[in-house]
């Protein structure tokens, strides 16, 4: 029967991406207990997670709905933010396991919050001048944070976006956000194991979301935004439903990060890392979930690998990244490759095939 | 009462008159024609009547409600579905998918069925796959169902359209040149297919097309525009020898 | 295609995880090849004493670069001139990148561990220290930053020490000197609200001016998004009626200041801290537009003493520049560490936790002799206390400030 | 004006004033002077502006005709800069040398790029262009920081000891127009209107337009793509460097970083002006200058990019292909 063989054909898919985060998380934990996972490694853990849950969102933006977002990592600024000052105030007041639950549930709503108030407006536009908007969205959210003070006292809170003194706060009072410096001191809570439980529920929502009548809506927009109209798609509701998803993923992502260092700083989420996580949606395919899981890993794991060459460390990411774009986006090169790899094929016909690969 | 009264729509962009006192009427179960020369504002009519265009005068009432610019996917939901003259399918979706779309406001259920997989989701899920094979099979594409679309031949795609417009469970289609780029052996298979299902779904159809066999082979009455207004009306025979449509087709005056 | 590219990925992903096990497992002869000091750790194994690792953390790329890399110069030159001097390997040296970044800084201090670094000297910028110094306090890891100069850096814990002075500590200084000396009526501040250091200094500042009856008449600042175009500035200083103007940031975009304030014929007293420091040796800048600039700065490249010549000389000889606070201040915590070693103190065959015990009481008990100042001592709460110079710049040198 | 005033100057005065006229007359000139501080910040703005917008014309030029947004031109202008800093700043070269050396090094440089990392992907999604214009960007930047270090350079005013050009004084010299400015403008004006006319009114400008209108048909009229975009780049880099040299004069840091941040604001300009469009970015230049200066002098420096941004968001929503950008229809 047709319907179960292409019910089977896109859930074994899908298993396969779990089943790569699964084996993932479970090759460290082996190489951890062997004693063989290098600090640098095991640092780079929970940031790899939460750059896999900002790619994967993303990807649901751009390769689903078909939209370019270059403002990811204000939403990703936003939940950071929100959700750090839940887990600071909290702590120590409540169990910390609901502190952090909390604080990644406030994390997500603030930036999904966030994603319906630029969405709204925003999402009438497309193509280079969306970009351009999310951008401009990104880059106020980073400016403005970085110009926020807001502390506490008994007199109840302040804000301020001039300087600390125009706070008018007590001296014994409690900075929470200290402009450019940000939010300092918090207690690390974010450990592997939180952020592979995020990544699975990130994957199992935007792919089972995917994989539904939404997210069907959400593709035809993306492959002719006319002729889904005329189907009786309400296009403004699933672009909104899936900016919004996006959103509120890129906030957890925001938490998780945040939650990993003992400062938070605004600047960090600047364009470049907007980009960044861009460049790992585009490299891993555009609509390919399982490939932004892999790329995002990858290219957080490559500079590091490259600290052996020091002061050329950013030149070779800088042409790794032109070269493996050329290479695997270029029609001719594409083409190319395919005869090569043909060609190969043909050769050894009989011989194991996915072996190889390996 | 019609199905469909258009009653003096007409519309302009920027100071040029497209269409203007444009009345139609349509019956539930017939099969209707649109046509005249090159830029007569055939599409124009289809555009408004599906809420692409916002017409600047006039009405447009669908079964007794006033749907004049509405937004096109109110339309749909009211009633009217279409193609379009250069095919719009969802390239990068299923063949199957296509027609899963369309079946958006027909088998429902909500986000977070979807995302929470609770059993309502296989349920739904499974109808809407009987279902859009059934359309599939109607024009003969059950067989491609996993395709993508723009893996499809043109003929095909022009078939899928049709049927992911009936999906949409249409009072009234309309077609924009079905039989656009086919050779004589489609296009009488179309015209075979158009009519079995005006039989099949007791839908009324109206069409534009260029192909005059196929206009006069099929439709009960034809409207005939030229310059944006109605220049005659009437069955076949009587439009076939109507001076005015000679002169406008002939480019003289 | 797609499935070609993720399955390629994959496989690149875990001969990856195998390069990071392996560098993991055999660190010591990787230490011995991608070390800095390469060549000299051969002489080790000869004398019997283990080098001690010396790691350091600092931006060689990007915005921020021309400091980290005046650090990474300033330790390195320290630690071949105790090599030479001694004859064997003192310290072994890695030098890491981050891009001033915390996330980068961590992955830097993570990668070091491996290396089996045992002390710490950075980061050299604010921000990322205090996401490191939150890490070393974890594993007791002695940390030492030439440059961070924020206060809640040393405030994480107490293994973490600064040798410059705190952002509040040269606020306050400052304007303490300012209304000593009654260098000004009305001040204008012009600070960078994007960075932890200017803000940081500003605040301290703006606050002990008040107590101390100077009157604040502007306080403009610029982010690092907008520095291009520091006219706008300028224009309010001069509107404010401001007399002396207070710079508590970089000397690159002090530079710009008073290129913008001569071009409107703008003629206050501007007044700048440590960050000001190497406004003299950028290239192409007019050095007649810095006349009668004041700075509050430990270290002078014309100082006369014999450190600092010797440092100087030695500096300009290896890299062809003039050396700047940041490589003065890294020169100096290499030399301290080595103090360290001198008393016996510490030994390279000590662990990083064992080592950071023995460093924490040795600095808060002795008194030691750099580029930056005689007679330097911390706190137990890591903070350094040196001698205050004031320099005013006269003839295009440093002429100190009486 | 003898003496600057402050509100509470003027409050004083007007207290201790004997006669009405007299504080009349203190509250008048409290009046000039504030318009005339205004004007002062206007011309900081658009002094500000033209840079952006000189920039900004490259930006467009090649997004006009070849649909892509080049990342990398704001570090295409700071090679051009450093070019002209060794050349004329250390080496004493005449200014006017300097600047057309320069040129021809970013001309080559553009050409190469394009052709190297771009061509190849011309039929590839636009986002593939993009991530490869980011990675010549960042490449761009690690080179220049490789060849020259990061240190901080101090860029001389090509224009400082100019005999044609000449800081402007105004109201008895109480507001003074930069001769920078006055190059900067006067350069975006000449290259504005030798754009608009070298595409309308000449056969590689025609061809531009069509390879703008529709690549394909373009190919199918015997008009040579390939060589009609490296044109484009060449022009576009070329401009970069005109742009670089004098984005330094007003603005003398020079560092490996220096190009990317004016890039983004005059790329945020072309959009305002209406992406595609050469008087547009001339107009979003400019008024993007005005706005983020009158916001640091009014409003906040510290918020003044997030009103800029905001300005922008506001613009396209009611304009949604900028001040002067063309409307585009799609055909149902």
């Amino acid at each position: 029967m047709f319907r179960l063989k292409n019910m089977r054909k896109s859930t074994k898919s899908n298993l396969v991406t779990f089943g790569i985060v699964i084996g993932f998380y479970i090759v460290i934990q082996i190489l951890s207990a062997l004693g063989l996972l290098t600090s640098s490694l095991s640092g780079q853990l929970v940031p790899i997670c939460s750059y896999v849950i900002l790619a994967v969102s993303l990807n649901l933006t751009v390769g689903i709905l078909g939209e370019l977002s270059l403002g990811h990592a204000g939403f990703m600024s936003v939940g950071a933010f929100s959700g750090t000052i839940v887990w600071t105030t909290l702590y120590g007041q409540v169990p910390n396991w609901l502190g952090l639950l909390l604080s990644f549930v406030v994390g997500g709503v603030v930036a999904g919050l966030f994603g319906f108030i630029v969405g709204v407006p925003v999402l009438r536009l497309s193509g280079d001048y969306l970009a351009i908007v999310t951008l401009a969205f990104g880059e106020i959210i980073k400016n403005v944070m970085n110009a926020c003070y807001l502390g506490y006292d008994s007199t109840g809170l302040h804000l301020s976006f001039k300087d600390a003194a125009s706070m008018n706060m007590d001296p014994t009072g409690t900075m929470i956000i200290n402009g450019a410096m940000g939010i300092t001191g918090i207690k690390k809570a974010s450990t592997f194991t939180i952020g592979i439980v995020l990544v699975i529920l990130t994957l199992l929502v935007i792919l089972n979301l995917i994989n539904s009548r939404a997210g069907r809506a959400i593709e035809s927009i993306r492959d002719n935004e006319i002729a889904a109209r005329s189907v009786g798609i309400n296009i403004t509701k699933y672009k909104l439903m899936a900016f919004i998803t996006s959103a509120v993923f890129a906030g957890i992502a925001g938490v998780l990060y945040s939650l990993n260092y003992s400062s938070l700083v605004a600047k960090k989420f600047d364009y470049n890392t907007s980009i960044l996580i861009l460049v790992f949606v585009v490299l891993g395919g555009i609509g390919n979930i399982r490939g932004s899981v892999i790329a995002a890993a990858l290219l957080t794991v490559l500079p590091e690998l490259l600290r052996a060459v020091n002061d050329y460390r950013m030149l070779i990411y800088a042409i790794v990244l032109i070269v493996v774009m050329i290479f695997s986006q270029s029609p001719q090169v594409v083409a190319w490759r395919k005869r090569i790899l043909d060609g190969i094929r043909s050769r050894m016909k009989p011989g194991p095939k996915a072996k190889e690969v390996q | 009462m019609a199905l469909l009264e258009v009653s003096n729509l007409g519309i302009a962009f920027g100071g040029l008159q497209a269409v203007a006192q444009l009345d139609l009427k349509i019956e539930k179960g017939h099969l209707y024609g649109l046509i005249g020369p090159n830029g007569a504002g055939k599409t124009t009519v289809f555009n408004m009547l599906t809420g692409v265009y916002t017409p600047t005068e006039g009405n447009i009432v669908l079964d007794g409600k006033d749907i004049t610019g509405k937004s096109p996917d109110l339309i749909s939901k009211a009633g009217v579905a279409r193609t379009f003259q250069n095919i719009r399918l969802f390239n990068d979706m299923s063949v199957l998918d296509n027609v899963k779309v369309a079946l958006h406001n027909q088998i429902r259920y909500s986000m977070w069925t979807g995302i929470l997989r609770l059993p309502a989701y296989r349920e739904k899920e499974h109808e809407m796959d009987r279902e859009a094979l059934r359309l599939l099979k109607i024009f003969d594409l059950d067989k491609e169902a996993s395709l993508k679309a723009s893996q499809l031949p043109y003929g095909k795609q022009r078939k899928l359209e049709i049927a992911r417009a009936l999906a949409t469970n249409p009072k009234l289609l309309l077609l924009d040149e079905p039989a656009a780029g086919m050779n004589p052996n489609e296009t009488a298979e179309l015209m075979n297919t158009v009519r079995s299902v005006r039989d099949q779904f007791g839908i009324a159809i109206l069409l534009i097309e260029h192909d005059m066999n196929f206009v006069m082979g099929i439709c009960e009455e034809i409207t005939v525009l030229d310059y944006g207004r109605v220049i005659a009306h009437g069955d076949g025979k009587s439009i076939r020898n109507n001076p005015k449509v000679i002169a406008a087709y002939l480019g003289g005056d | 295609m797609k499935k070609l590219i993720s399955a390629a990925l994959a496989s690149a992903m875990v001969l990856s995880l195998a390069a990071c096990g392996s560098t993991g497992s055999s660190e010591s002869t990787s230490a011995a090849t991608t070390g800095d000091s390469a060549a000299t750790a051969e002489a080790s194994a000869t004398d019997g004493t283990t080098p001690i690792k010396l790691g350091g953390i600092g931006p060689t790329t990007g915005s921020a670069a021309s400091y980290g890399i005046a650090v990474m110069q300033g330790e390195q030159l320290a630690v071949d001139e105790i090599n030479a001097a001694a004859g064997h390997t003192v310290f072994e040296f890695k030098f890491e990148d981050d891009e001033h970044d915390a996330e980068k800084s961590m992955n830097a201090y993570n990668t070091l561990k491996d290396w089996g670094m045992q002390a710490l000297l950075g980061p050299v910028t604010s921000t990322p220290s205090l996401s490191v110094a939150g890490e070393t306090v974890n594993d007791n890891m002695f940390m030492l930053t030439p440059s961070a100069s924020a206060v809640d850096v040393v405030e994480t814990g107490d293994n973490v020490f600064q040798m410059c002075f705190t952002d509040p500590n040269q606020g306050i200084v400052s304007a303490d000197y300012i209304a000593e000396k009654g260098l000004g009526t009305k001040i204008g501040v012009i600070y960078d609200s994007s960075d932890a250091y200017s803000m940081g200094i500003y605040n301290a500042f703006a606050e002990e001016a008040t107590a101390k009856g100077l009157e604040v008449v502007t306080a403009v600042s610029f982010t690092s998004d907008n520095k291009s175009d520091l006219s706008t500035q300028v224009a309010k200083c001069q509107e404010a009626g401001a007399d002396l103007v207070f710079l508590p940031i970089y000397y690159n975009e002090a530079s710009q200041i008073l290129i913008a304030a001569d071009k409107v014929g703008y003629k206050p007293t501007f007044f700048g801290c440590d960050g000001m420091d190497g406004i003299l040796t950028i290239e192409g800048f007019d050095t007649s537009l810095a006349e009668g600039l004041m700075l509050l700065c430990p270290f002078s490249a014309t100082a006369t003493d014999e450190t600092t010549q010797k440092f100087v000389s030695a500096y300009e000889a290896a890299y062809n520049e003039t050396p700047i606070q940041f490589a003065a201040d890294a020169y100096d915590c290499v030399y301290a560490i080595y103090e360290c070693v001198q008393n016996g103190s510490i030994n390279g065959d000590m662990s990083a936790s064992d080592m950071c015990d023995a460093l924490k009481a040795q600095f808060t008990t002795m008194t030691f002799n750099g580029t930056t100042g005689e007679g330097q001592t911390w706190s137990a709460d890591g903070t350094v206390n040196k001698p205050p110079r004031v320099y005013v710049v006269t003839d295009g040198a440093y002429q100190t400030a009486e | 004006m003898d003496k600057i005033l402050s509100a509470s100057d003027v409050y004083d005065r007007m207290m201790s004033c004997p006669h009405y006229s007299g504080a009349v007359a203190i509250v008048l000139r409290f009046e000039v002077y504030y318009r005339m501080q205004f004007l002062s910040y206007l011309i900081n703005g658009i002094s500000l502006g033209s840079v952006y917008a000189l920039i900004a014309l490259g930006y467009t030029m090649v997004y006009g005709i070849a649909k892509m947004l080049n990342f990398a031109h704001g570090d295409v202008i700071m090679i051009g800069s450093y070019v002209v800093f060794f050349t004329f700043g250390s080496f004493g070269w005449n200014p006017a040398v300097a600047i057309i050396l320069s040129m021809i090094v970013c001309t080559v440089l553009g050409v190469l790029v394009e052709r190297v990392a771009y061509r190849p992907l011309r039929e590839a999604p636009s986002l593939a262009v993009l991530i490869t214009a980011i990675g010549v960007s960042y490449l761009l930047q690690q080179v220049a920081q490789l060849l020259w270090t990061s240190n901080p350079k101090s860029f001389p005013s090509v224009v400082a000891n100019s005999s044609i050009f000449k800081p402007l004084q105004l109201f008895n010299g109480q507001l003074t127009i930069s001769a920078e400015t006055i190059v900067t403008i006067l350069a975006c004006i000449v290259i504005m209107v030798a754009l608009l006319y070298f595409i309308n009114h000449t056969p590689a400008g025609h061809a531009m337009q069509a390879v703008s209108e529709d690549r394909g048909a373009a190919q199918l009229m015997g008009v040579n793509v390939n060589a009609t975009i490296s044109l484009t780049f060449a022009i576009g880099s070329a401009l970069a460097a005109v742009a670089g040299a004098l984005l330094c004069s007003s603005y003398p840091t020079l560092q490996p970083t220096t190009g990317a941040m004016p890039g983004i604001k005059a790329f945020v300009a072309a959009v305002f002006g209406g992406i595609g469009s050469i008087p547009g970015a001339f107009l979003g230049g400019v008024l993007l200058g005005v706005i983020e200066n009158l916001s640091k002098a009014y409003i906040s420096t510290q918020l003044s990019d997030a009103i800029v941004f905001l300005v922008l968001i506001v613009v396209l929503l009611v304009k949604p292909t900028g001040l002067l950008g063309k409307k585009v229809n799609v055909k149902v």
